[in-house]
């Protein structure tokens, strides 16, 4: 099996995706001819010609204005959005229009072959402009599904289903471990199922949630947990909506103890969701609150990116505090 | 890009050095003005879009008289424009598809949405193909090549472009016309919609209705220039402005206008000078915001008038015709609003399904709970009560006739 | 006092602002001459003239960039979206610009005296673009304030401080009680805190929390409630962004229950972060899981809109569960 | 509106029937075109300008070397485009607003920022105005009237437009001028921006530096009209193309337009054709989407060369005070880039300062968590764990200097 890093793995389902069924179309801001400022869309505008690979103008609300009708039309188009930072501008063609156009046709108009890409996240020096992960702006609409991969492997069968799902999907890639994660990643064409989070690791005492380049975060805290003898379960949400409720809270009603990590602003944020259905589920089985390890309530800063990112130290910490509550 | 003239002396330009004019063929009194030429169009399609001007009129005035009863939450008239609409939609292959504001309901009735049809929707029963979820007047038909209406204004230019540009691809030949106020124009959609059409060549027809109006803003607190028209200068785009009220004008120039988008891959904008003679909506007066006297100057401009002058002229309509075709429409109008508001609404389930392709276990969770709480306060949710049983009162498929 | 309704007590504050402070501007569609489709700025071109309060140009994110710049500048303007449904085309420049203006400049510069006034909510038969409650959205943004009151008393005041206080605040107006709701409001000119929620009636068994529109429902809830003998303790949040932990926790410590309710879809919904905040909090003082009563994960409907809402009915029977759980 | 001529046949317009000529003054030998008129200029102000160009050209060609050594995360130049961004400045009143997009440095050196300033904001250190919060190349100056750079696109255009209309009701005769790339001016909030400064009569400049690129994406993928200018158009608007490396056209140009802005409350659209002659970014290598041709060509046309060569025949400059400068110049920026990447970073209570006037409890009581885990974990967080008693650290007053 060839080993490939996550902007490879990207590339390489796209092109399977792209070879297998014509309708499939990228386009987004130098996306075309230079295959974007990440590489993620190289050579595609080559092998499928420009119809099919381009670039658009700088516009973030018309890219996905069209799509939305490219969509519509029964195109499959997957749209880049340079940077998740930049996708707000499209905020209204998303949750007003993608999200809610077969609700409001009665299914008689759909645009579930749409797929938005875009970088998301923190840790490259790229201030509050470069940095954000809205997932959670976006989980508050029915209609969206929302996918974040953590590493190469996951990258290519996630994003090969997001393209093929019969519903809209926010296809958010954890830029930094664009090159710095790499991984074994089979040729053929695979998918991985949407909807279902993944136990990456079984253990007894603490349940640890989290998703994208978080997940790099969460291992190394356990590491550091499994060294004081504390037993960690990892789960991976990876679909943030709609999201594996039954996973998460069985795994809880074993451990009784949840650690939920993002590096978004704590309020208003995913875990604050996750926090609130469990404790529901779980009520009787929580030896101790839910945790929330999250970036702070502020823009996400630049000179100290550091100390505003939710580390390993910090969900490391948050462990031991569920532990010896 | 083809810069081109030097000048040594910094002149600026202000768009004066040039006007667009307005394309006219058909005068008030119902013949064409000197040097105008008669579009092709024969008695028996004039007679189609003049039936469908007519239909437009009476059910708009039925329904909103409907609406001032009480009997209908909202409404919404194109009154004043149904030549804008239909003679554009009567240019355009059937088969195109259009995508609509909210007030180009004469597109839906030239093309053969029945009464029926609309009367369901209006009142959101269980036979409405978008099953109860919006307002009134958001109609949609897969049938017949029409958008589904959505409130958020320009946000269908943009789509249109895309559609438009799956079209093309798909190389059948076929084109999109996406209408809109001079007020939505305003919005970065529409911006957006224009540049990337002349970017990537799209076959894409905008059709801009300037009724004077956005809700109570006149159009010159829209915009400082001469209409929506010179935008299409700034994309190097082909633009014409019509008369909007002038059938023969909007038909012709928006048959041009397709073959330019069709044989050309070009988009072109079409700027349509009409009023909006009644209300913005049902909820709108307008006395607040503008004169009697401006309304009963455009109200002898009236679409339908002029051509109705026209087709007497040629023969092909007479006022008999007229008085019978207008009681027919008011009967039909009447029965089928009374069949459509006492159909049932569309079943309890209907609210979690088409959220996504299939109900999700989250939704599903939802709906059993919402079921469970219905049961026990039954009288609470009279629509939901009836349907906590779908097999007893949802009629199987129904909700699949529009869709084919 | 006089009697006034909501609008006429926001027509009132408005007025008393600009009255004051002729850096004061209202503008947004509709709202010159004609005074808004609500007619919330009724009357005030009249006074103030057209370069105080004019119209705009059809396009949300025209004007909250052009707020944003007159607030830069020094001017205080107070921007109407006709409805929140509406306010989407306007979030990037709200969420990446008003939220972070003073942040970014290290506070050379700033909006802090920008006011968004939009109607939100449902109950009025206005389906899914005329019924949204988006404050969940905004509510994940540092940098921004969100205000919501329930009745003319209440609207009258907070509108007068967001419009004077120096931080943006969005200001979402139940329109469901624009007209619905009177009461007495004082002529004069006075201001309620923000960031200070309310109890608004004392209890002991179960605490409810909610904002806007929802307190009536709360209210209906809660005659029920104590008709079977259950004493409810009920606080109006008031300002949702930064929100006031403390009051909503020190009820919970005392009641041990908490229902929390709004009109948006559950997922990602406020209520999610109140509930996850509060177990942290209160983890041990908690007799029964935080439970919420919210909208379906569904756009908002219409028919079916009565089903849809959590009414009267649903909370009463949340705070039950809770009290019999 | 001023609709104007009938026409009765379907003429449509696509913008052929106009063209925007380009408005130059100096050619490349530094002389003037034949029919060209000098724009008054005086010697001190032209030194200033000139002056203002080599110092910017310096500052970009000594940072982006530091960013290559890895002293510096992140570069942008202004390399080209000196004569378009400082021309501009220097026909403004220096208390009249500018707002930027990223890549007018120029317009500040110009102004008055010092290499000094230039370095805090680049090492986002503790004498950042900016509080190291931002990304190198986002400065701002309180004092010298330049909004706080913001990254997403196009949004300073519609706030440019909100200033100005502030300084319109203020009184004070100021303006406001926004600088954008043409790749920016996609945006609806371009659109927006222009739309609603010509119906409000707002006193605001926008200019275009069209330099051919955004990112990789050639003009030609981005408009398909003849550059950005006839846009203006779209609004009634005065608009004029300027050639972007002529100092003299630029500033000519410029200063008409302020007068049109100032004296009769229009905006005004500049177009001035340059070209961006450097990579996008220190991230960027553009040998993948153009040619060396191609820059080659554009380096012959340097700004900074040709007026040069104008101040050289004016007997206003000579290649001794060049070499003299450009070695002064050097040697500042390089001792001045030492002293600033060896100072502190901001204190750690500015992770939490500024998101609202005052810091709130919540976010304190993070600021108190993370304070504790710090002095938990010193060695991870040393930037942090040098700050957590802000007596020790903090410089106190750093952090006034620009804002008065
Ligand atoms: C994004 C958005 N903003 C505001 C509204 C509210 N609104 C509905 S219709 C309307 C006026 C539209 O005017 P115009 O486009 O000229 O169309 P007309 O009603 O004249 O046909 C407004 C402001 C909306 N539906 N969507
Ligand atoms: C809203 C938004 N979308 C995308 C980007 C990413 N981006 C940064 S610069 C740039 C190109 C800008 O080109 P142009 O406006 O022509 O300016 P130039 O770089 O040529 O000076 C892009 C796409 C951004 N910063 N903001
Ligand atoms: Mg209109
Ligand atoms: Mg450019």
């Amino acid at each position: 099996m060839p080993t490939m890093n996550m902007l490879q793995a990207i590339n390489n389902a796209l092109d399977i995706a792209m070879a297998e069924d014509e309708r499939v179309l990228c386009f987004g801001e130098d996306v075309g001819g230079f295959g974007g400022v990440f590489r993620a869309t190289s050579h595609l505008q080559e092998r499928y010609g420009k119809t099919r690979c381009f670039n658009t103008p700088l516009v973030e609300q018309g890219i996905i204005g069209f799509a939305n009708g490219l969509a519509a039309q029964g195109s499959v188009p997957v749209a880049e959005i340079q940077f998740a930072d930049y996708i707000f501008p499209a905020f209204d063609q998303i949750v007003n229009e993608t999200a809610k156009f077969r609700y409001r046709s009665g299914d008689l108009f759909n645009v579930g072959g749409l797929t938005i890409r875009a970088p998301y996240g923190g840790g490259i020096s790229g201030g509050h402009y470069h940095s954000q992960s809205p997932e959670a702006y976006f989980a508050h609409t029915p209609g969206l599904k929302i996918v974040v991969p953590r590493n190469p492997y996951e990258a290519k069968g996630l994003l090969l289903a997001a393209i093929r799902e019969p519903d809209p999907v926010l296809f958010f890639e954890p830029k930094r471990l664009y090159r710095a994660s790499t991984g074994e990643v089979p040729e053929e064409d695979y998918q991985l199922p949407l909807g279902e989070a993944e136990v990456t690791k079984e253990g007894t005492d603490v349940t640890l949630v989290g998703w994208g380049a978080q997940m790099e975060v969460i291992d190394k805290a356990v590491e550091l947990a499994e060294k004081e003898g504390i037993s960690c379960e990892v789960i991976d949400l990876r679909t943030i909506l709609p999201w594996d409720e039954d996973t998460v809270a069985e795994s809880v009603l074993k451990t009784g103890r949840l650690v939920v990590t993002h590096e978004a602003p704590r309020t208003g944020g995913f875990a604050g969701e996750i926090a609130a259905a469990i404790q529901d589920r779980c009520f009787l089985y929580l030896e101790s609150p839910i945790m929330r390890v999250t970036g702070l309530d502020t823009p996400f800063p630049l000179t100290l990116e550091k100390e505003y990112l939710p580390d390993h130290l910090k969900v490391f910490e948050a462990v031991r505090a569920s532990v010896n509550y | 890009m083809s810069t081109t003239r030097d000048i040594h002396v910094p002149e600026f330009l202000a768009g004066d050095e040039f006007s667009i004019p307005t394309y006219r063929v058909l005068n008030q009194e119902g013949t064409l003005y000197e040097g105008a030429e008669e579009p092709p169009l024969e008695r028996e399609l004039a007679r189609r879009i003049y039936q469908a001007m007519i239909t437009t009129r009476v059910l708009d005035e039925r329904m909103m008289a409907a609406q001032r009863q009480g009997r209908l939450s909202f409404y919404m008239q194109c009154t004043g424009e149904e030549a804008a609409v239909i003679g554009a939609s009567a240019a355009l292959d059937d088969a195109d598809m259009i995508m609509a504001q909210y007030r180009e309901q004469g597109a839906l009735v030239y093309r053969g949405f029945t009464i029926d049809e609309f009367m369901n929707q209006l009142f959101g029963n269980e036979l409405d193909y978008g099953k109860g979820r919006q307002m009134p007047i958001h109609y949609g038909s897969r049938k017949l090549h029409y958008m589904t209406i959505s409130s958020p204004l320009a946000t269908q230019i943009p789509q249109a472009t895309g559609y438009a540009y799956g079209q093309k691809l798909a190389g059948d030949g076929l084109c999109t016309t996406v209408f809109f106020g001079e007020g939505a124009a305003s919005e970065g959609d529409f911006h957006a919609a224009l540049n990337m059409a002349a970017v990537h060549e799209v076959p894409v027809i905008f059709f801009c209705r300037n009724n004077g109006y956005a809700i109570s803003t006149p159009a010159i607190e829209q915009f400082a220039a001469d209409g929506v028209a010179p935008r299409a200068f700034g994309y190097r785009m082909h633009v014409i402005r019509v008369d909007g009220n002038d059938i023969l004008a909007v038909y012709r120039a928006t048959q041009e206008a397709r073959r330019i988008a069709v044989e050309h891959n070009k988009p072109v904008l079409i700027e349509a000078m009409t009023y909006r003679l009644a209300a913005h909506s049902s909820s709108d007066d307008p006395s607040g915001y503008r004169s009697r006297k401006e309304e009963e100057a455009w109200r002898e401009k009236d679409p339908i008038l002029r051509m109705k002058r026209w087709m007497i002229d040629k023969g092909w309509w007479d006022e008999e015709e007229e008085k019978t075709l207008q009681e027919q429409l008011r009967r039909e109008v009447l029965e089928t609003l009374k069949q459509a508001e006492k159909r049932p609404p569309p079943p309890l389930d209907s609210l979690v399904t088409d959220v996504y392709a299939e109900v999700t276990p989250g939704l599903q969770h939802q709906l059993d709970a919402l079921k469970a709480h219905i049961r026990r306060y039954p009288d609470a949710y009279p629509k939901g009560a009836r349907s906590l049983d779908p097999e007893v009162s949802r009629t199987d498929d129904a909700n699949d006739k529009g869709e084919s």
